[in-house]
């Protein structure tokens, strides 16, 4: 069979949002699994409970251990974990943020709401991203 | 004259589109679900770290009650493994000929996994 | 012979505000099709109810209404396929309703046409066929049966919520062509449907290919023209 | 009242429609006017294959298919045009694969090919393969394939336009007279050129392979302008239709191997007499005969009327083997089950949905249906149409399809010259119009054009009788299906004639519910009863005067071909109480008539 291939052009909007949806819903998959595995290396098996672990899981902040058994909370708290803390803000919050948008423009088609719905959840997602780490830089 | 194409929700809602359809409009309101409580808890926590605010703290307590806690875990577990779905068969389209082994399966996941957080949950939230 | 009830979708636009059902029981036999109750009815006992008919066999995509509930050919769906005496039978969702079942196939016909659905080769032909390897046939045979009938558009909720939505019938057409090794102009129907609301309103909701008379994999011919945008190979 | 001008009006978007309306379109202005959206038309309905002699598995000449066609029409056939037609046949059929359409391949990625009755290999009289295919939907393929191009093309459509008249002035065609469905309001069309292309009218008969739609619109509209309708008697049962819905096995079916059995499990074709050279690959008038005859003598399944068609694995091999059938390579004919699902996938699915039945393992009960009309409005080879037995082209009149009578169909038609008719004709029809187009200018519009139509329709409108339009559309079809069928006699026939005109009577005194405009079908139906009624009495007429046998025409009172009274076609005006005929010499060149055996 003979490979037939086209020249990939025309960005939009859609398909990048489309593209993201998919990867940040991976990505969401590799950091929950890195916080999991790391969090039974760091001995959760013992000094935690389940709900705590799979609120660590989720979002590996340290308020969600707080109140374990763990004894040294030190290696659960470090740049390294903000760093991820950060990452499934970003990733999460983008991609609650464009289903949102995805919902909303079902509904709208291309009219001047689409523009005014479109500023709006822009401004929403900048702010709850910052709010989101500021939580993370602040705990 | 003639009729408004408009479907209103309600008869959306009638339209027997089986499993595919009632798991897209779960995925649909998991996701938005999520958006407005993680959303929330979010702020929640910024207020009540920034402020010391009362709303944050009565807000996070009624996030971190059991019978939330359990509905929000559903929500989760059932975006993120219907996601898996969508995604895996985004990416395999050949694989969309088995869209109704798709959805067993998934239930299949999904159940051990709820399974678990609910034995755990409950028996955190009755036990003690 | 089977008693059944048949409730019908009724809406005469020059004399009625506002729709309603008609109820009728008859007794019929369990391999009759639905089409047969209505040409039933409108023979002996309502001759104003309006449907769209042709082939009934399920070839030419007359019509297809709401039976039950779903998305269904008329004249290929029996009385004893829907295991029930209860028939009640509506006109498809999300398209105008001009008159009981008839609805107004103009826009989705409109979709149709902004996909391009037509074989596009600007090279000499030859004297001959074009070859195609039997490999090559069979990869869009699929998407060749689709009939037109409207069951998929007006199954899925991306399109009931948005008429701007081409809709699973336009890119099932455009997927016929994209993948054709005889085609020249797959970049330009990607194009097209690489847009708002192109194969990216659809939310793999799988109304459609649940829907689709023709057993035409819909959301998995979607789905290849996804990656297709994606990647920019057409195997 | 609507008004639009366009120099070629076409009435129809089936294969013939469209393809005229494909090459008009590129030098004239061309509206498509049609009753149904275009990719509804019965072509799509067309399953088995288009006829050309490409000979991309084994040898086959146009010349083999030419005479294969005259035998085929029993002689019937006009053999100037059957020429051209099969002539032309090959570069027509590469011209709709350069179209895009989706032709199945053979090995080395040519057109694929598959038997079909009466097609034959002329030196050794054995089953040729001629039928160009798409899997079992060649007609779909061709009918989608022809309106992407039009939609390419930008031609003009006026979908859902019930076309009820053509205004024909003392100088020639003038225009088209339609209802726009959706709204009940009439258009006219002023035309320089009229192409007719509405399809058939086996709706006449009980049971049918035929749409709902077929009501022989064309031949109906013209009839009542003072056209002759050509060779109506000549109506084609194919064999093979499910029993009692009538939905169409195709001839494919036996093309891939498949054989008839009796009751008492005989594969009956072979029988001395039917067609022991080619069996089930035999014409098709002959074989429906032949199934008449088996039912007749208690030979159904079952004793009922019908009989089985099989084309499980274990059936067809055992039977290939003992015809020594092999493939185009020389190696035995051996088919698997999933050949037989991926060559005839519709008609699987058709088994399956109306007969919960799997042929790849059950025989299916089939019994002979009424399929096409080989008569129609006469025309010569440009589809012109023409008005007496001298051949008097009526100006800017033209007819193509199944409503057209060229006639390359004779007496019989052959499986797959249909579907070439319709792309020959098409063509050549879509030529000649705009060529007309260019060179005349538009004739006036009477006075009133729209009266005519609009009387019938008021006629109609303020029926307030008692009687059903469909115990009397019931009524026809019955007494049509059992005496102007399959066979036929004197005496059936005439009780058949009496029986139309009565119903003729009683259908001035019908009841309609719909009064309104907006989608009136009530009106609509009971006017394509009257295109059916009329059509039913031409035929009729025209069957009773032809005392002989030939081709689809099988008399048990005459059953004998007699060429020397009745190599003629017949013209068929009808009028206020009665239909008058004349008759007309056929074309012959090359091929004289023989007996024809199979
Ligand atoms: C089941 C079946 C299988 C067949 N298989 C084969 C095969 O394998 N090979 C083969 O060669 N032949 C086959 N035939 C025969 C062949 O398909 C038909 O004869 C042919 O398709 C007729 O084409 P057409 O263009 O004349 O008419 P159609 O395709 O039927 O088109 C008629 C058109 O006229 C329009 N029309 C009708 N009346 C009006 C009106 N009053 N006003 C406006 N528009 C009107 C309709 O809307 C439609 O668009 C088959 C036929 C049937 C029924
Ligand atoms: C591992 C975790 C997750 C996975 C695998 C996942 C997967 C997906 C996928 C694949 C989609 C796209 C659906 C489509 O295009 O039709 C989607 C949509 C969506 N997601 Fe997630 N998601 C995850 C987590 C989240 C989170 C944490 C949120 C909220 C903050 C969220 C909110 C949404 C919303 C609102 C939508 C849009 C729904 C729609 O359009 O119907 N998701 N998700
Ligand atoms: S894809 Fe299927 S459901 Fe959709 S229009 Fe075509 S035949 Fe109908
Ligand atoms: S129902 Fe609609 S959302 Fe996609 S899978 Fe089918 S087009
Ligand atoms: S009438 Fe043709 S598809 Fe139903």
């Amino acid at each position: 069979m003979s490979s037939r291939t086209v020249a990939k052009r025309g960005f939009n909007l859609d398909y990048i949002m489309w593209l993201f949806m998919r990867l940040s819903a991976l990505a969401l998959y590799a950091l929950g699994l890195t916080g999991l595995v790391a969090a039974l290396i760091m001995g959760a098996r013992t000094q935690t409970d389940i709900s705590t672990l799979l609120r660590w899981t989720f979002f590996p902040n340290p308020s969600h251990v707080i109140s374990s058994d763990i004894v040294n909370l030190e290696p659960w708290i470090n740049s390294f974990w903000q760093i991820i803390q950060m990452l499934v803000v970003f990733f999460g919050v983008t991609h609650g943020i464009n289903g949102l948008r995805m919902v909303v423009e079902d509904f709208i088609g291309s009219s001047w709401w689409r523009v005014l719905w479109r500023g709006f959840i822009f401004f929403l997602w900048l702010f709850i991203l910052l709010v989101a780490i500021y939580v993370v830089l602040a705990s | 004259m003639a009729l408004n194409r408009k479907v209103s929700l309600f008869t959306g809602l009638k339209y027997k589109g089986g499993g595919p359809m009632w798991a897209w409009i779960m995925h649909r309101l998991s996701g938005l679900a999520m958006v407005f409580f993680v959303g929330g808890h979010i702020i929640a926590g910024f207020l009540t770290q920034q402020f010391g605010s009362e709303v944050g703290i009565a807000i996070n307590t009624i996030y971190e009650n059991w019978i939330f806690q359990l509905a929000l875990f559903f929500l989760v577990i059932f975006h993120a493994v219907n996601g898996l779905r969508v995604v895996i068969l985004d990416l395999w389209p050949a694989l969309l000929e088995y869209q109704r082994e798709a959805i067993w399966l998934q239930w299949l996941t999904f159940i051990p996994i709820y399974g678990l957080v609910l034995v755990v949950v409950l028996k955190d939230a009755l036990g003690g | 012979m089977k008693k059944i009830t048949l409730k019908l979708f009724r809406y005469n636009p020059e004399t009625d505000k506002k729709p309603h059902y008609d109820t009728f029981k008859m007794e019929v036999e369990p391999t009759d099709r639905v089409l047969d109750l209505m040409e039933k009815v409108k023979g002996y006992e309502d001759g104003t109810l309006s449907f769209r008919r042709s082939c009934a066999h399920g070839v030419c995509g007359s019509c297809s209404m709401r039976i039950n509930g779903e998305n269904m050919l008329a004249c290929k769906t029996l009385v004893q396929d829907l295991g029930t005496n209860k028939i009640t039978v509506e006109p498809m969702l999300g398209l105008t309703v001009l008159k009981d079942m008839i609805v107004d196939m103009k826009p989705f016909f409109i979709h149709y046409e902004s996909v391009m659905p037509f074989f596009v080769n600007d090279e000499p032909d030859p004297a001959q066929e074009r070859l195609q390897s039997i490999e090559d046939r069979e990869r869009f045979d699929d998407t060749t049966k689709c009939i037109m009938c409207g069951a998929c558009t007006t199954s899925c909720p991306s399109f009931w919520a948005n008429e701007e939505y081409v809709g699973p019938a336009a890119i099932v057409n455009a997927h016929r062509f994209i993948f054709d090794s005889r085609d020249k102009a797959a970049a330009e129907r990607l194009q097209i449907l690489n847009d708002q609301f192109g194969v990216y309103r659809c939310r793999t909701i799988f109304n459609c290919t649940v829907a689709c008379p023709r057993d035409i994999q819909i959301t998995k011919a979607i789905g290849e023209v996804k990656k297709a945008i994606a990647t920019g190979n057409l195997d | 009242m609507k008004q639009h001008q366009f120099e070629v009006v076409v009435v129809g978007a089936g294969g013939a429609g469209l393809m005229a309306a494909l090459y008009a379109s590129k030098t004239a202005s061309t509206a498509v006017i049609s009753k149904l959206y275009p990719t509804r038309s019965h072509t799509g309905a067309a399953q088995g294959g288009i006829g050309a002699a490409l000979g991309n598995l084994e040898e086959d000449h146009p010349e083999w298919h030419t005479y294969d066609t005259v035998k085929g029409s029993d002689y019937l056939g006009d053999q100037d045009a059957i020429e051209f037609m099969c002539e032309e046949a090959p570069s027509i059929v590469y011209e709709l694969e350069h179209m895009g359409l989706p032709f199945s391949r053979t090995e080395d990625g040519k057109i694929n090919q598959r038997p079909f009755g009466g097609h034959t290999n002329n030196d050794t009289g054995r089953p040729v393969t001629r039928a160009c295919y798409a899997a079992d939907r060649t007609g779909h393929m061709i009918l989608q394939t022809l309106y992407q191009q039009s939609i390419k093309n930008k031609v003009t459509f006026y979908d859902e336009f019930q076309a009820l008249d053509v205004i024909v002035t003392d100088d020639g065609v003038a225009g088209v007279v339609a209802l726009e469905i959706a709204t009940g309001e009439i258009h006219v069309f002023h035309a320089k050129s009229v192409i007719f292309a509405t399809g058939g009218w086996g709706r006449v008969w009980e049971i049918t392979s035929n749409a709902y739609a077929y009501t022989g619109d064309g031949v109906a509209i013209t009839l009542r302008r003072g056209i002759p309708a050509q060779d109506m008697e000549f109506f084609q049962f194919h064999p093979t239709g499910i029993y009692k819905m009538g939905i169409l096995i195709t001839e494919g079916v036996r093309g891939e191997g498949g054989v008839l059995i009796n009751g008492k499990g005989e594969r009956f074709m072979e029988k001395e007499g039917y067609a022991p050279n080619v069996k089930e690959l035999a014409s098709r008038d002959v074989v429906s005969r032949a199934m008449y005859l088996e039912m007749k003598a208690g030979l159904g399944i079952e004793g009922k009327r019908y009989l089985y068609l099989d084309v499980t694995p274990e059936m067809v091999n055992k039977y290939a083997t003992l015809d020594g059938r092999t493939r185009p390579d020389g190696t035995p004919y051996r088919v698997t089950s999933e050949e037989i699902l991926s060559k005839l996938p519709d008609i699987i699915d058709f088994c399956e949905t109306y007969l919960g039945i799997n042929p790849v393992t059950q025989p299916m009960p089939v019994q002979p249906t009424a399929h096409y009309g080989m008569g129609g409005i006469p025309t010569d080879k440009f589809g012109q149409v023409v008005v007496d037995k001298k051949n008097k082209i009526l100006p800017g009149l033209y007819a193509v399809g199944e409503n057209g009578c060229v006639s390359v169909h004779g007496a019989n038609r052959l499986g797959t010259n249909s579907l070439l008719d319709l792309v020959v004709f098409g063509k050549h029809s879509g030529l000649k119009a705009a060529e007309y187009a260019r060179n005349s200018g538009y004739i006036p519009l009477p006075e009133n054009p729209a009266a005519f139509a609009e009387e019938q329709l008021e006629a109609l409108r303020n029926s307030d009788g008692d009687e059903h339009i469909s115990d009397i559309g019931n009524e026809m079809k019955e007494v049509m299906f059992d005496h102007v069928g399959v066979f036929r006699t004197e005496e059936g026939m005439s009780k058949a004639l009496g029986k139309i005109r009565e119903l003729k009577v009683r259908f001035k005194n019908i009841k309609l519910d719909d009064k309104g405009s907006v989608f009136n079908m009530d009106i609509l139906n009971a006017w394509e009863l009257s295109n059916l009624l009329d059509i039913a009495e031409v035929t009729t007429v025209s069957a009773l005067k032809r005392k002989e046998s030939r081709g689809a025409h099988a008399r048990d009172d005459y059953p004998e071909r007699n060429d020397k009274k009745w190599m003629k076609h017949t013209l068929a005006w009808l009028k206020e109480d009665d239909v008058k005929l004349d008759y007309k010499d056929v074309v012959f060149t090359k091929f004289k008539p023989k007996k024809r055996v199979y």
